[in-house]
Parts: structure tokens; C-alpha cells; sequence
């Protein structure tokens, strides 16, 4: 029921869609690094039918969604922030060296991760906001920079309503010309050749609508559809 | 014969002086921090420490936090210290990590330390951080790689083009000691572990002196060879956990 | 649903063709190496190939000479072939390897092609070989050693002081295949090895496609996490050994 | 018996004896990598009473001496040249990878290998013999160039006669001044200072006698003494 008032804008999509858009791209056999926040809702609508290995830095390959409850709780398998999650058959565990040789050595297909700004160069800055004295780096970097496909997986705005999409980023940079994809709560853009090219927008969002929330110009795809999720 | 037990933990870090830099095992789980080892160098009072650690750590009061957070899912073991009750004690000088400070609005006491001008911190990449301090383990003075170029981490490194891709070059990290955990351990100091092994793994021979803190020692010959994760020449002394916990971290052990 | 078991041999390494870069597993045992996919190799022809190897290796009548030399020690098994096999019949343009040729005055099928020009070989020592190796598989360019410099490994390459010592510039050997043999894998390809593990486990995943010769293939679940040596995400291809030897290497397998 | 015969030599020790004069530095707990060849006689003279662990390039630490029939062979517990070795408790095996990384990280507390030539400089040649397209350099330059005492256990001349202790190698170098003691089967020399430091001589030997079958000067020790096995 989209909204039709003069200048309120449609509903978004919630993360579980988002989530829903983006395993889109998970093939049967995917080797996929989850951000924590936001791309770990990815973890709970993998379609069954294909088998997803999904890694995470500090060790761990295989492993299924975040446990919310004490059942089936293995205290040794958790990902990052002490989460524990399922442990499933052909899981392994490693060392932090070889997880990241994992991902360092071009073995992850798909990562996707959160972001503060992504620009028309498919640069990503999302480690270090403002106010903090340093940066949170993590395994961001390496995961950008190395994995076959970076998906960034965000809000189309911050909090306070200005873009995340930008001509320019103008937080330090976690890794420059690293983004394919970016799926938003509206829209889904890929980065090509220094464009940011809308290729679907949200049920009821027209491209003129996403363009009016966004800090880059957008080039509409020539077949720009409305987010499906098949 | 060949025996590495220590026979406490404050025995184990008692020549771990002012100044010293420390490789600091685990990350993620209270279950793979070298919890007691992290005691007793706050009962020790070491200051002015370099410490490399994947994360500042969040602190004796957000763990609280956290614990009661996930108290439906995780039980959580009282006998929990991280390197944040190091920051917090202000023993820590420097550290080298990839995650220096809390998310959203929470500060952790390193990061207040940083905010008050009385610590300092280089930022890296998990990934090279991991690799320059297996570089250390392995001999290896420097090395070229693809992440980093660009970005707050390359600022003053060499940058070298390697089939037109732009590399950073990052040396290798050999500390004075590395604090580890493990699951179990010989008496020849070979460690087996559970779960994600994290830097605990990685950082075993990567300094002077590696002290790995388990959770149980076994009989020589226990451990199969081809299930040992780290061969005890990467370790110089093994503490065992206690079974009871003390009541707190002042507590000599 | 992922499965990367290959019904054959023949089937695994029919995308080898002339000209290609092979990482060649194992080293000192019959029981560790690749024999099969050696075999199958030498029943495709491809030729011209460039391949690391710990050793050129000593060659079918050699190795039956060693066999019966051994015989009250070790059973030899009948199903053994090397990369001396592969020299012999003229299908390697170019060695990376440790151990050219024979000692004494046992001339290896390797040396022959060298001694008739008719091959190349880099030589280079163990440590930088398999350090090249898995600088491949974790997507390191280059890296410094104090390995080299002062002898003929060192020509031509770039020089380095590190703290005042002479390190020599070395880079990673991404290969086209790796043909590597384990105990036990299941059908992510996770692998299980057994004895010491050589450059089996190191060059898995430093080549485009890492093909595993296996004892045997188990359900999904009953190697423990703890347990597996390489991850699945390393290897594409496993090919189980059979039961019953062929009567020679060259009969489809 | 030494012979007295003039312009004859007292008798040469054995390799069983050899290995003993090395094995003497083998302190408790030693980490020790023992070549191919001659060096392996090391393994069955350790003493008893001191825990050696002996390492081998292809990834076995802590293994036992040669076995020589069938009994308690393991097939996967054995070194280079396909010899099986007695596998004893805390024994690990590891990567190619992993294993140098214990040799090039400086873990190895003494290796022990075979010479070809050696000179005052401490410059080992032991790897490419006249006659051989290439070099065989195994891990060899890696054990001299990293371990952190290298000795040099060979026949003090070759079997033409011709010295292997000399003022400059003529062969090609395995390793620059990397030996720090040499144990040959007439005497016990150290490298210092750019200079071969004649320690100790076979029974029977004088500093003469094996100056006279060395191709550099020799430093003779203010405090030379026969060779004892305490």
C-alpha cells in the first residue's frame, strides 16, 4: 500500500527482504563471509536447497543461523560479539592466520557487509564514525579487498535522513574500488566503471524517488524492475 | 625431562616487566581468552605494555552487560577477564589491533584511555595483522599484500605494484611473550584446542616466550600426533586452569 | 547440494593440458603421494608441464631398487608412482624443486632430460618453496627471507637489509592445478590427513584448482572441526583411490 | 694403537663415535634436526637421561632412531629416503609450511648435517657435487641459515683425499657464514671471528697431524685437548 501523498515517499523494506534480496545471489556451494549486524539476518532465509558455507574471521567455516535460545548451544561455536550458532555437519574450525588466508588468498565468493558511505567509485568507508578516535577495522578491509564479490548490505539513509550513497565518500576509506553491489532498504545499484547503476527499486519506489534520497547521481538501468524475490 | 608446567599464573607472567610487548591470545568467546593469565598481569601491575589483540575488548562493566543480555542463551563463566581490565587498570601504553573501540554508544576503557591522551593505537586489518605476526612465528621479515593501499593503514609504508594491483608491505611482529589459551597440553607443550582458535593459535611462537593457558594437562603421548594444532616448540610454559574459580581477579593464583 | 567427489582419475585431471602449472604433492613416503593422479596424468600425455616439487624423485627403477633394498623393513606398495615417472616419459618442461637429482651415483630420469637439455629446473630450497606455496594460497605477492642471499637461489632477485641482515625477495607460486593426496575427506572436500604432511597440505588452495587423491570418503559430519586438516573451501575435486591396485599405471583408472 | 710409522696417520673415529662428540651438545630438551646420511647416527647415541626432539623438514617433530627390521614399524611415521623411524610419545606431524616455519622462525636449537666444504668464513658447501646439473639444496640452507647452532658433521677429507676444511669453498655455497662447529672423524673445530679454532683432536692426533690434512690454517686452542666422550 504505497503511500501516495506529495512528498512522503513508500514504505521500505525490512531486513529480513533485504536479507531475502540478497541470498538471491547465494549459488549452491557459496563460500560467504556475514558482517555482524545487519547481513547476519542473511544466515536465517538461505533457501534450503542450496548448501552455504558460511565463514567468519576468527575461525569458524560451516556454520548455521544464530542460536536465540540456550537449546543446541555449543558454548565453542559463536561468532563474533559471543553469539553461538548452530553447528552444522562439515563445519571447521582454524586458526585466525588460515581463516585469513581464506579470505586474503581470493577463497570467499560473496562477503557482505554493512556500510556508512559507499561512493560512485565503489569506494566503502564503514569502519571508523565520527566521534570515535580510531577505526574498527576488523577483517572489513581484507573482506573488501580480496573476496570475489562485495555486497554492501545498509540502510539507504543514516539515522538522521542523509545519504549513505555519495559522490564522494568523506569517512576514511575501509578499502577504495571494492564495491559490486549494494543493496538498500529501497533500491538495488551495482558499481560499474565509476557508475552506481540503479538496477531495482522497492515495491512502489519509482527511480526518480530513490534518486531523491541518494548523495550520487544514479544511472537507471535500461531495465530497471521492482525488486523481485525469485 | 622436558616440562613446561608452570605452577601458577602469577609465577608464569612474573618477568613480564613495564614495557614489555605482548602478543594477547583469543577473541569473540569468553571460552578462548587467557583469562587468568590476563588476572594475573593485572595483579602484577606490569605498566606502560605494547599488546597486540584483535580487539581493545569491552571491560569488567559491559561484559556484565552482555553477560545478562545473553544470560537465556550462554551461560557465562564468572572466572572472565579480556584486555579491557587491563586498559582499564591503565596498564596498557599502546595496542596494536583491528578493533579499538566500542560500537554504537558504547566506550570501552581503552578507548577512554585514547580519548585522554594516555594510550595510543595503531590501527590494522585483521588479515595483516594475523600474517605479520605469523611472519613472526615463520621468519619472515616482511611481506607484500593487496589490502591496505588506500587507506589510514598504508600511511607511511612502501607501496609496490604487483601485476598492476597496488601491495602494502607490512612487517612482521615478534613480541617479548605471548598469552594464549588452549584446551589441552602436554608436558612437551603441545596444545590441541576447541572451537575457533583465533590469534591463540597464530600467535603461539610468534615471541620470546609463548605461556599458554589450558584448561587440562595430559599424559605425554595423550595427544595423537596428527591432532596437535600447535607443536609444543612454539611453547615455552603451560598454567592449568583452576577447577574452582576465585571470587575475583585480585585473587592470587 | 555440494559434492566434489570426481568418479575418476582420468576424469580429474582431463582438463590438464599442455603447458600447465602443477603444484605436485608429497614427499619421502610411498604413502603420501599422489600416485594416481600421477598416474592418470601420465596416461593423459600432457606435456610440456611446469610443476613444483619437493624432489624430481628417483623414478621407477629406482624406486624398485629402494623397494627390495627396504623389503624387510617396509611392504612396499605396488601402486606407487612419482613424478620420476613423468620425467621419464618426457612430459615435464620445467622443474620448481629442492631435489633435481640423484645423490651418489644414482642418476634420476629428471637429471637425464637435464643432462640432454631437453628440461629446465629452478632449485630452490624447501623452506622458500613451500613458504612461495602458501604465500599462493593466502594471497600474499611477495615476502623477505634471510633464506638465499650469498648463493645462487639469491640471482637476479632483489636484496634487502632487514635490521642489518641480508633478506631476499621471493614470490608466491599460484599454479594452475594442485595434485595432492590425504587420508580421509568427506564431500566439501574437507581433508583429513595421516603421517607427516608434506607439501600435501600446503598446497592446497595455492592453485586455481586443487585435485585431492584420497584413501577413503566419509559421511558429512564425522570429521570433527576440530580434526580437519584443510578446508573444504581449498579443494574442488576429490577422486577416491580404489581397492584393488591395477596391474600397472597405465590402465584407466 | 696409533701408528707410528712416519708420514702415516694415528686411526680415524667411526661415525658411532663422531655421532657421540656431536650428541654431547644435545642438552635436555634440545630441539635438533639431523641430516640425511652420517648426521643420523646422532639418533641412536642420544643419551637416555636427556629428552631430544628431533625434527625432519617434511613435518615430524619428536620422533625416535631408524628402524632397521619390520618390528613396530608405523608406514606414515618416517623421514626423507623412505626410512621408517620409531614414533614415540608427543611426537607431531605437520605441513611442509608448518615444519619450515619452525626451522626459519629460529625454533631449531642445533642442526646437524653433512659438508662438502667448509672455510674459515663458516661457509658451507654441501649441496651441488662436480659432475651434477644442479644443486640438491633440500632444506639445508634453510636449517644453516636459521637454526640456532649449525654444526658441520663430516669425514675431515674426501675420499679422494682432498681437504673439506678450507680457506675459501670452491664448490657453490649452500649457506654464507652459517657453521659454528665442525666434528669431523680427526678433530673438533669452531668458527670464530673469521677463523677455524682447532678445539680438540682424535686420541692420538696432534694439532699437527691435522693441520697437515686441512686446507686452511687452523687456530689451534691454547687449551686443545683430546677428544673425550663425557
Amino acid at each position: 500500500m504505497p503511500d501516495t501523498l506529495p512528498g512522503t515517499l513508500p514504505p521500505r523494506l525490512d531486513a529480513t527482504v533485504m536479507a531475502m534480496v540478497v541470498v538471491r545471489e547465494f549459488f549452491d556451494g557459496a563460500v560467504v563471509n556475514l558482517g555482524i549486524g545487519i547481513p547476519m539476518h542473511c544466515a536465517d532465509v538461505i533457501p534450503p536447497d542450496r548448501e552455504v558455507l558460511l565463514h567468519s574471521e576468527h575461525g569458524l567455516l560451516g556454520f548455521g543461523p544464530l542460536l536465540r535460545t540456550a537449546e543446541g548451544v555449543d558454548p565453542y561455536c559463536f561468532i563474533v560479539g559471543n553469539r553461538p550458532v548452530q553447528p552444522q555437519p562439515g563445519m571447521v574450525y582454524l586458526s585466525h592466520d588460515e581463516s585469513f588466508s581464506i579470505i586474503r588468498g581470493g577463497h570467499i565468493d560473496i562477503t557482505v557487509m554493512g556500510g556508512m558511505q559507499v561512493d560512485t567509485e565503489g569506494n566503502l568507508a564503514n569502519a571508523h564514525p565520527p566521534g570515535k578516535p580510531a577505526a574498527n577495522l576488523g577483517g572489513a578491509q581484507d573482506l573488501a579487498t580480496c573476496a570475489k564479490r562485495t555486497m554492501i548490505m545498509m540502510y539507504h539513509t543514516a539515522s538522521d535522513g542523509s545519504p549513505k550513497v555519495v559522490e564522494r565518500c568523506t569517512f576514511p576509506l575501509t578499502a577504495p574500488r571494492c564495491v559490486d553491489r549494494i543493496v538498500t532498504d529501497v533500491a538495488v545499484m551495482d558499481l560499474e566503471g565509476g557508475h552506481i547503476v540503479l538496477r531495482e527499486v522497492a515495491p512502489g519506489w519509482t527511480p526518480e524517488q530513490v534518486q531523491s534520497i541518494t548523495g550520487a547521481r544514479l544511472v537507471v538501468a535500461d531495465d530497471v524492475r521492482e525488486i523481485s524475490l525469485v | 625431562m622436558i616440562d613446561k608446567t608452570v605452577a601458577s599464573f602469577d609465577e608464569a607472567v612474573s618477568d613480564i616487566v613495564d614495557g614489555a610487548f605482548l602478543h594477547m591470545g583469543g577473541f569473540a568467546s569468553p571460552f578462548n581468552m587467557p583469562s587468568y593469565l590476563i588476572a594475573a598481569l593485572a595483579r602484577s601491575g606490569a605498566r606502560d605494555l605494547t599488546m597486540t589483540t584483535t580487539s581493545a575488548s569491552t571491560g569488567p562493566e559491559n561484559a556484565k552487560r552482555l553477560a545478562s543480555a545473553l544470560a537465556d542463551v550462554v551461560t557465562w563463566p564468572q572466572d572472565y577477564w579480556e584486555p579491557g581490565l587491563l586498559a582499564q587498570l591503565g596498564q596498557i601504553r599502546k595496542l596494536i589491533t583491528s578493533f579499538p573501540t566500542g560500537t554504537g554508544n558504547v566506550v570501552w576503557p581503552f578507548e577512554e584511555r585514547l580519548n585522554a591522551g594516555e594510550a595510543e593505537v595503531e590501527v590494522t586489518g585483521q588479515g595483516s595483522l594475523a600474517e605479520r605476526i605469523r611472519a613472526a612465528r615463520a621468519g619472515i621479515a616482511a611481506f607484500y599484500t593487496p589490502v591496505g593501499p588506500g587507506t589510514v593503514v598504508a600511511a607511511g609504508k612502501e607501496i609496490r605494484d604487483f601485476e598492476g594491483v597496488p601491495h602494502v608491505l607490512e612487517h612482521a611482529l615478534h613480541a617479548d611473550f605471548a598469552l594464549i589459551r588452549a584446551w589441552k597440553a602436554d608436558r612437551y607443550g603441545n596444545l590441541v584446542f576447541r572451537g575457533p582458535r583465533t590469534f591463540n593459535e597464530t600467535m603461539a611462537g610468534a615471541a620470546r616466550v609463548t605461556i599458554a593457558e589450558v584448561d587440562e594437562m595430559v599424559p605425554l603421548g595423550d595427544l595423537a600426533p596428527d591432532r596437535i594444532h600447535t607443536p609444543g616448540v612454539y611453547v615455552q610454559r603451560v598454567v592449568v586452569r583452576p577447577s574452582t574459580p576465585p571470587a575475583s581477579w585480585e585473587e592470587p593464583c
